[in-house]
């Protein structure tokens, strides 16, 4: 009398079960690669009791481009393009982060008039990417994309402008070494008028819809809660650490391209969890529109890019420049052995090191809080992968 | 029974349209002339689904158009604009799309109970219709057990949703399916209990009777029953799947729960079906709690199944709107809220509704004066209900506040984070909580 | 109703119900054999149906299609896979079956031999009212005793459920004999590493 | 304004732990691999330089080592110090993990070992993160297409892949030496340098 082979393993499998523990056994899911909330290529592998998160494990690399090493091969001026598509929901940020480290390597003076620009479209860029994470983050919580929609109306009106000046929607490629490409467009200043005019009442009405929405509330509060000390020590950045109560921001801590000059506040939470995370953006949009309406008050006239070679040759050396992109502290660190292209090209990137906690947050959590949870982290996985 | 006394004449003639059963009633005494008993009521039987889906299919088609449209509205987009005046024939165009495409299964998949959930689906959700009255005699059915008949397949549905779920051998469909089986038993719950508030109240368990029991004492259940009517809108739209408690083909979670394998015109039947099932359960929500086709004599003058239409359409509307504005609970969460506020709710209004009827019954209280002192004081404890929940029920994390502070000057690490925590000031910000 | 149309629905729905029966017997997987269940089932709410009692009928949908096949559902899918399915090896099936085959001939017999009284005039317009008087006056006591069996049962089936690990253990261990008994080859030996199991055991 | 921590001080925090740990050269902080998760901890624990956020970790392959490096960053105190570890073993390059100090490092140490090939003694779950296990070789190398018997040019197809589809035939993709001092491409290799045409 023998079995089949099917009897046989599904034995074994109920002896694993048995004497596991509580008599059952962990379910195996993958979320993604393709998947509709993990944001791109991203996959999480959890393990569920029931629907309970025993283990997340994240798998990524489906988009790696291997840039870090391309962009040895090309000056400094060609890596600019790379940048736009590390983080492709901030392309201004990381365009600005990178520009900041060649410029220290090569020791160069940046004008006034482009420093107010940089700045009017990094904030412009955090309005947008905030839109853009705080709507996939209210539909990864299962709303029916309206609220999504409603925030990409605002971004798209950042893409709007960004397209007048330079011609791109989402890759700009718009900073460069020494300043901008191009100076504003007679019509952008008018345009950002409007969008500066129009923005608080939009904001009013997200918040009307959703600050008070007790199921917001029911799925977002005290989900993926994360403290201070841990949220340090794991290298978080951005809405994620200042969610957490620490009240550190690259703007105000290291300012850069005259950021000193501007009035505003850093908004931190208070419990690090999710909900925390997406009031904290919410805020920070509010900060940025006024940082932007101090820039179109104060935008000095001037040259708007240094007088610079095209491919200037740094000394040998190397160079760490940080920027507070929306995502979190993106930093590019940068060598030199004297020679057109960079030696080392390499991006902190936030989205990754977010990441870092991700497991911690999400055990014992349902399947939906780990979902929210990775909503709320807000990750582009092109600068994941790079 | 109405009172058509003025317009008696055309009443029971084959173009009165106020009842469209005068067609089938007078085809059927026509055949009883001439022919078996049997060959009648099969006849009347075949006119009678015919009709039924005669009038589905196309506003099958109406209602995917109006969905996506009132969403996009919602949502300050346009919807579909393209195909046909306004994109009217956008829905048809895709049912084209759906049945060209190729129909996969996964090679794992227990393939007879794969197939055969797109079309077992379609069985309860046509069923419901034959009970559902558009008139005083306007219904293929007119049980005298209908409410028990309506739970019955409606239930069975829960059973279609299981298989599709557990053949398609995908781990997604069948957290789906577990999913939407553990939701439709919870769910049914407070829907009978809701229901049998109803029955209690009216003392039948006829569809019919009940909207003819709203008729003589001229008063709409949801005014003698709020929350019942709203714990039954919730259950209701809970059985549907549809946000907030959209949980069994999460879209964010889960992909698409149980169908998540099914592809072309297989996922479109689930789909339609989807959409039928909530056409009538507006229907029947309107019938229940809103007097159906009775609106306080209008319908003498109007067709009776177009004010029931027209209270389903507001009904329709409304789920629109809740799945477009709200965010999906968790799995927990809605069961909690099934057994911890649903049932309880429901299960007072029930012994309510056994007092009310003892002493409208046995003491023999005048219903014109009885009936608005209830309905007064019903709704005064529903509130009541309501806010006790509030109070009591509610999770320990939403009982704090949620703040957001202003760092000021204080930037830096642990330390500037105790110093911001610590100021005695108004946070900027500050949502929720007691 | 005329005979011809009676006996049209008698003779296709009771083809169903026996026919679901026999494929409850046959089928090898037990998740199918639920669905012909439910298929055997609905066949006999239809047999009410023609028996003119709408309100059983529509009670066995709801009670016995709606909750009961949903629980043998979920019962299925809780147990090991290993004990789901109908196993090729049933050493009691020859009895089994002769005991089968004998009630059935008894119950037959009655059921022929019974003069059942047939009332064919009434049918029965409030049987709900008429099953609820008589459930709540004359058969209270039982009623109530039923209801407080359920209670009981449910108890016992929270405790039952409940299963310590030490329970769980001893299953293993039983489980493991059998596989040791068992004489093919192991096709976890190829797959995965042997599992943690007791002393003696050996794969 | 974060300031840069002064590498002097931070080395004699470390050698009063550790004497001997770490030593500045050129303004830069070197600590000595073999007592790096100590030399950190002490940095990272000490008052006056508190260094609790690694901001950034990552390495840098000079051809005859690999360099790693740490920007550690004050929060409170607001500073930013850079340190280094180098590492000669270019067979079987290793370091401590500092996955005990900063939760942070563990995903940067592990991409590190997948583009770099530098192993972490004591990281709890080094495996490759953004190429495949069984990809030869490690990209950010600056003699990654010059490893002997491991990387063609271009890519040995992907795994599970035939070997008949896989390409590219050697030699056909046009190399350049990335150094002056990098071994020669064996075979008819045309080489075009462009850093001479640049500028």
């Amino acid at each position: 009398m023998t079995m089949s082979d099917d009897t046989r393993l599904a034995m074994q499998g109920t002896i694993e079960a048995l004497t596991s523990g509580d008599g059952s056994e962990p379910v195996v899911v993958n979320l993604g690669p393709q998947h509709p909330s993990t944001h791109g290529v991203f996959r999480l592998k959890v393990t569920l009791d029931g629907e309970i998160v025993q283990d997340a494990e994240m798998r990524i690399g489906y988009l790696h481009r291997s840039m870090e090493k391309l962009a040895e091969e090309r000056t400094y001026t060609q890596n600019i393009p790379f940048t736009d598509r590390i983080d492709y929901l901030a392309a201004m940020s990381n365009n600005l982060a990178y520009c900041l480290a060649a410029e220290e390597l090569l020791g160069v003076e940046v004008p006034p008039r482009a420093n107010a620009i940089r700045v009017m479209f990094a904030e412009l860029q955090r309005v947008a990417s905030h839109a853009m994470a705080n709507g996939t983050f209210i539909n990864d919580c299962g709303a029916w994309h309206t609220p999504l929609f409603h925030m990409f109306r605002d971004r798209e009106r950042v893409l709007d402008m960004f397209e007048m000046t330079c011609g791109a929607r989402l890759t700009t490629n718009y900073m460069r070494i020494g300043g901008v490409a191009f100076d504003l467009p007679d019509e952008l200043l008018p345009t950002l008028e409007q969008f500066l005019a129009d923005m608080p009442e939009n904001i009013a009405n997200y918040e009307a819809l959703l600050l008070e929405n007790e199921i917001l509330h029911a799925r977002a509060r005290g989900v993926g809660v994360i403290s201070p000390e841990m949220a340090i020590n794991s290298s978080l950045s951005g809405p994620v650490l200042r969610a957490t109560g620490v009240p550190w921001d690259l703007r105000k801590a290291n300012p850069y391209c005259g950021y000193e000059s501007y009035e505003f506040d850093v908004p931190v939470g208070e419990q690090g969890d999710c909900f925390d995370r997406f009031l904290v953006r919410m805020a920070e949009v509010k900060e940025s529109l006024r940082i932007l309406r101090q820039v179109v008050d104060t935008l000095p006239d001037g040259p708007y890019l240094a007088d610079l070679p095209l491919h200037a040759r740094p000394e040998p050396g190397e160079s760490y420049a940080r920027v507070e992109s929306p995502r979190g502290e993106l930093g590019f660190y940068l060598v030199s052995d004297g020679g057109p292209a960079p030696y080392r090209f390499h991006c902190r990137p936030p989205s990754l090191i977010n990441l870092s906690a991700l497991k911690e947050m999400s055990i014992g959590g349902t399947l939906a809080d780990a979902i929210v949870t990775l909503g709320s982290i807000d990750i582009v996985v092109g600068e994941i992968d790079r | 029974m109405t009172d058509l006394a003025g317009i008696g004449s055309v009443l029971g003639a084959w173009y009165d349209f106020r009842d469209l059963n005068n067609l089938q009633r007078l085809i059927t005494e026509w055949i009883a002339d001439w022919g078996p008993d049997w060959l009648a009521s099969i006849i009347t039987g075949v006119l009678g689904a015919l009709g039924i889906l005669g009038v589905i299919g196309p506003t099958l088609l109406i209602l995917i158009w109006v969905e996506r449209k009132v969403i996009a509205r919602f949502q300050q987009r346009y919807g579909p604009n393209r195909v046909g005046p306004k994109g009217l024939l956008q829905p048809v165009a895709d049912a084209v799309k759906l049945i060209l495409k190729e129909q996969l299964a996964p090679r794992a998949a227990d393939k007879l109970i794969f197939f055969l959930p797109p079309v077992l689906v379609f069985i309860p959700g046509i069923l419901i219709w034959g009970v559902l009255p558009f008139g005083p005699r306007m219904s293929v059915a007119d049980l005298n057990v209908g409410v028990l008949f309506l739970l019955a397949v409606s239930g069975t549905a829960v059973l279609v949703l299981f298989m599709a779920g557990w053949a398609s051998n995908n781990k997604y469909a069948l957290f789906g399916a577990m999913r939407a089986v553990a939701m439709s038993i919870s769910y049914e719950v407070p829907m009978v209990l809701a229901l049998l508030t109803l029955v209690v109240f009216s003392g039948t368990m006829s569809i019919n009777g009940i909207v003819q029991w709203q008729q003589q004492e001229d008063v709409i259940f949801i005014l003698l029953f709020p929350l019942s009517a709203i714990a039954f809108f919730f259950a209701a739209s809970a059985e549907l799947n549809r946000t907030p408690a959209d949980i069994s083909e999460a879209e964010s979670e889960i992909v698409a729960g149980y169908h998540t394998e099914y592809s072309g015109m297989r996922f479109g039947l689930f789909y339609a079906v989807e959409l039928g099932n909530t056409l009538v359960v507006s229907a029947f929500i309107a019938t229940f709690f809103l007097g159906g086709w009775w609106l306080w004599g209008l319908d003498q003058w109007v067709p009776s199944w177009v004010i029931l239409l027209a209270k389903t359409g507001a009904v329709y509307f409304l789920l629109i709107w809740t799945r477009g504005t709200l965010p999906r609970l968790r799995v927990d969460q809605l069961m909690g809220f099934c057994w911890k506020a649903l049932v309880p709710a429901t299960l007072l209004f029930v012994v309510v509704a056994f007092v009310e009827r003892t002493l409208l019954i046995s003491e023999g209280w005048d219903t014109t004066v009885a009936l608005p002192i209830m309905a007064v004081f019903n709704i005064a404890l529903s509130l009541g209900a309501v806010m006790l929940f509030a109070r009591v029920a509610r999770p320990a994390p939403l009982r704090r506040p949620a703040r957001i502070r202003m760092a000021g000057s204080d930037i830096g690490g642990l330390n500037a984070a105790r110093e911001v925590a610590a100021r005695r000031e108004e946070p900027q910000l500050q949502v929720g909580g007691d | 109703m005329s005979d011809f149309g009676f006996h049209l629905a008698f003779w296709s729905l009771a083809a169903m119900t026996i026919g679901g029966a026999s494929m409850i017997v046959v089928s090898r997987n037990l998740i199918h054999a639920v669905i012909w269940l439910v298929l055997s089932m609905l066949g006999i709410a239809g047999l009410y149906l023609t028996l003119s009692a709408e309100f059983i009928a529509v009670v066995q949908v709801l009670i016995y299609v709606g909750a009961i096949s949903v629980l043998m559902l979920f019962a299925i899918m809780l147990t090991p896979r290993a004990e789901r399915d109908n196993s090729q090896h049933i050493k009691t099936a020859g009895p089994a079956g002769v005991v089968v085959i004998m009630v059935m001939i008894a119950t037959m017999w009655v059921a022929i031999d019974t003069d059942w009284g047939a009332v064919r005039e009434a049918a029965l317009t409030e049987q709900a009212r008429l099953i609820g008087e008589s459930l709540i006056k004359h058969y209270i006591l039982p009623f109530e005793i039923g209801a407080v069996l359920l209670t009981a049962a449910l108890v016992g089936a929270i405790a039952l459920a409940r299963q310590d690990d030490e329970d769980a253990a001893v299953h293993a261990a039983s489980l493991q004999a059998e596989l040791d008994d068992d004489g093919s080859v192991d096709p976890v030996d190829v797959v995965d590493p042997p599992l943690p199991t007791d002393g003696e055991a050996s794969t | 304004m974060t300031i840069q921590y002064d590498a002097t001080a931070a080395m004699e925090i470390v050698n009063a732990s550790a004497p001997g740990a770490a030593c500045v050269y050129d303004g830069v902080l070197f600590l000595d691999p073999d007592t790096l998760v100590e030399s950190i901890r002490a940095l990272r624990d000490a008052e006056q330089s508190d260094l609790v956020f690694l901001s950034n970790l990552t390495a840098v392959d000079h051809e005859l080592h690999f360099e790693m490096v740490y920007h550690l960053q004050s929060l409170d105190l607001n500073h930013l110090l850079q340190a280094k570890a180098r590492i000669f073993d270019r067979e079987d390059p290793a370091l401590p993990s500092l996955t005990g100090v900063y939760h942070g490092a563990h995903l940067q140490e592990r991409e590190v070992y997948d583009l770099f090939g530098i192993r972490f003694e004591g990281h709890p779950d080094l495996r490759r993160m953004f190429l495949w296990d069984g990809f030869p070789g490690y990209p950010l190398r600056k003699d990654f297409l010059q490893m002997p018997g491991q990387v063609r040019a271009g890519l040995p197809g992907f795994p599970h892949e035939s070997e008949e589809n896989s390409w590219p035939v050697p030699g056909s993709v046009p190399q350049r030496p990335l150094h002056p001092n990098d071994p020669q491409p064996e075979g008819e290799v045309a080489v075009v340098d462009e850093s001479e045409d640049a500028s």
